[in-house]
């Protein structure tokens, strides 16, 4: 399972180019930043007012002054600034963010995504993640295919949206997939699993790259 | 100058029952225990809170809900606390959850003297709800309106005596907003300082922001 | 005539209150702060980002970095702070300041005023002065009464507005006129005048206070 | 990380013929003067100029107009100089005043993602022409419309290498918000520095708003 969730991280890192400023949400996308590559630089965003921040700290370097967007204790990175609430969401909604990086319960073939609430279970609130999704340049899906074998991948999400039209592309442990006007389209296939498999685990038609390659 | 030094306890005597409150903190970062602290043992009753989220169990916010002091929370994030989520679902609190930014910015406008903003966030969501859509351009906006409170309680890492304020790092989150958007201001501060000592470039919050000044305990 | 000018800044002076927020526009009103009691402490605002700021700087200890609202090379005072504009104005149109003292062309008995054009002669634009005027709790206008012998408090203004329904009070060298919802109301006269002189210079009907007291 | 800094004259080459520049400053104090001179002498035409006042004669933004490269230009005062006026009156040089803090509040929303917003301010005044105006609450209110530009430039006291922005005293005005509002945005700093060397705290620009740093020449 953890190797899944490694597999789907390192390659939303190969998604990043020099410059990029980026923000990672909660849970597997955090895992992300472990797997940038060196020899580019990336500014990680936190919509709790921070840019740059440089990883969790030490249990015995605590500050309680700064946490990151999911509330571990953080440290100052290398490019650091802080600003309010106002200046961070003017990031976000205003096309500053290069990539954004969320985990999702559903993303459908029109770009809709569902990530924040389960009516009748979970409703934990949107947070930050309705102003990320459509703000950022470039909004990118890192979740497992399916979740206890149910299709995440629909024609039309059934839980309520965090965005409309928003989604551009899609990585799971079976592949990468984008969405256009046309509906999915599968551009990278995990070699673990036949192209038929990943149709069969994707709630909505799957159409196939002319240009399909193995993951990267 | 007035002086606008208070104790903690005179500072949560001005909260009185079915006020609309701004706690300042994300996720208990730049959050006034002090004063929430001294809310609790005062008891006061049907208070609106606004405030991003409502922490932890047992932590900031969260302590005035599970005294179930809070007839309606505003904010954007109550995953944290899984009372809150039972209140909600029982219909002991009413719980407003909105865009963080849009939070943000409606906590702005109701300092900046704006009546209403046009933002795309939470079209096609249920944020929709309620709310006046505006079609500009062919594109489709959610119509917000400002958010104001009766106090507004902060956490600054320093204060000076004329009520200057400095945020450390990410604790400074909505309360610079805040400072704004409220008809009284009281701030718990770490550490008060002379005047002057904060430089007047890396003022966060100007002193005529703020009404009241508390030290917080160590 | 410069006489006539410190009386008015000096009768300005004392609508002030200890621990009020105070704009004073360009000319007349900028006399004002020399008058301020020394047993109160009055914030001084500057549209262009400024709270606090001590007065001119001398020749000799000019700071390019830092002018008050009027462009005069300035000094950092005692409480200052400094800040964007958008912030400024948040300042300015969200309430915060106690007082504002302005200049105007012409103010009428409905608390309309016109201080920022005279079509075909000047138009040099309004500035700060219409979010100034509509956002100040409270609105004093600095004048001399007439222009060249013209009056300036108008039954309704004939000048491009700055704001309607906006001003509270006109302190002039002849006295102290309120504006209510009856219109114009003397509650203050310059004894140097009778209140027939006065309402001559008025071309809009003055009330008279039954508490009609000297100018203080 | 990409290299950022680049001279006055590769600055001020950015900058084309139709394009709509933002100019940071009030009356001069802030204003980027080093490369409005490399303006002027690549003698670029047709500009949209969006900078608060037209500053003083042979000064700042006003070199541009006696140079009459500005075909529009959109800012809160101009009286301070009588060449723009001139300009103005006889339709040499569309000018169009908006109220300065309207002016910045589009600036802002133009860097924000915000659509537009509802202002008190020039109700009943020529501010309302050509506006969608909009009643709520019984109060009537202008729709303002976000501004943007192709190019803002800007002067800092300090940039960090990285390109993290400090204004000294009254030099921030707008400049903090055209650094959110424009495509490409050029910083002439007085002092470049190190990371670091700007306390993260005392940040006024962060260094992804900026894409380019020049030495202001002594």
């Amino acid at each position: 399972m953890s190797d899944v969730k490694t597999l789907i991280a390192r390659r939303v890192a190969k998604e990043f180019k020099d410059g990029d400023v980026v923000n990672l949400g909660i849970g597997l996308p955090t895992l992300v930043a472990d797997y940038i590559p060196d020899d580019i630089d990336v500014t990680l965003y936190s919509d709790n007012g921070c840019l740059g921040l440089g990883g969790a700290a030490a249990e015995d370097h605590i500050d309680p002054y700064l946490i990151d967007a999911g509330g571990t204790f953080a440290t100052v990175g290398k490019n650091c600034a802080f600003f309010d609430s106002a200046l961070s969401f003017a990031i976000a909604r205003g096309g500053h963010l290069d990539v954004c990086v969320l985990g999702a319960l559903q993303v459908d073939s029109n770009g809709n995504i569902a990530n924040w609430c389960v009516p009748g279970k979970k409703i934990p609130g949107m947070g930050g993640a309705m102003d990320l999704v459509v703000g950022s340049k470039r909004v990118i899906i890192a979740m497992e295919h399916t979740l206890r074998g149910q299709p995440k991948l629909m024609e039309n999400c059934t839980l309520p949206l965090t965005a409309i039209n928003a989604v551009n592309r899609i990585v799971t442990q079976m592949g990468v997939i984008d969405v256009t006007e046309n509906g999915f389209l599968l551009v990278e296939y995990n070699p673990e699993y036949t192209v038929e498999e990943i149709k069969a685990a994707t709630a909505a038609p799957l159409a196939v790259s002319p240009d399909l390659k193995p993951m990267i | 100058m007035k002086n606008k030094i208070i104790t903690q306890e005179q500072a949560a005597g001005l909260v009185k029952d079915g006020m609309t409150v701004m706690l300042g903190g994300y996720l208990g970062c730049g959050t006034p225990h002090g004063i929430i602290g001294l809310l609790v043992k005062n008891n006061v009753r049907n208070l609106t809170v606004i405030s991003n989220d409502a922490t932890y169990p047992g932590q900031g916010v969260g302590r005035l809900f599970e005294n179930k002091q809070v007839e309606r929370f505003i904010g954007s994030h109550i995953g944290t606390n899984p009372e809150v989520g039972r209140q909600m679902t029982c219909g002991e609190c009413f719980v407003d959850l909105i865009p963080q930014g849009t939070l943000a910015e409606r906590i702005r406008c109701g300092g900046a003297g704006i009546a209403g903003f046009l933002t795309p966030t939470g079209i096609g969501t249920i944020a929709e709800v309620g709310r006046q859509i505006m079609e500009l351009d062919g594109k489709k906006y959610i119509l917000e309106r400002p958010l104001r409170a009766d106090v507004a309680i902060l956490s600054a890492r320093c204060a000076d005596k004329n009520g200057n304020l400095f945020f450390a790092k990410s604790s400074r989150n909505f309360q610079p907003l805040m400072a704004t958007a409220a008809d009284i201001v009281i701030v718990e501060a770490d550490e008060i300082v002379e005047p002057g000592d904060i430089e007047p470039e890396c003022v966060h919050t100007p002193s005529i922001f703020v009404d009241y000044i508390t030290e917080a305990r160590k």
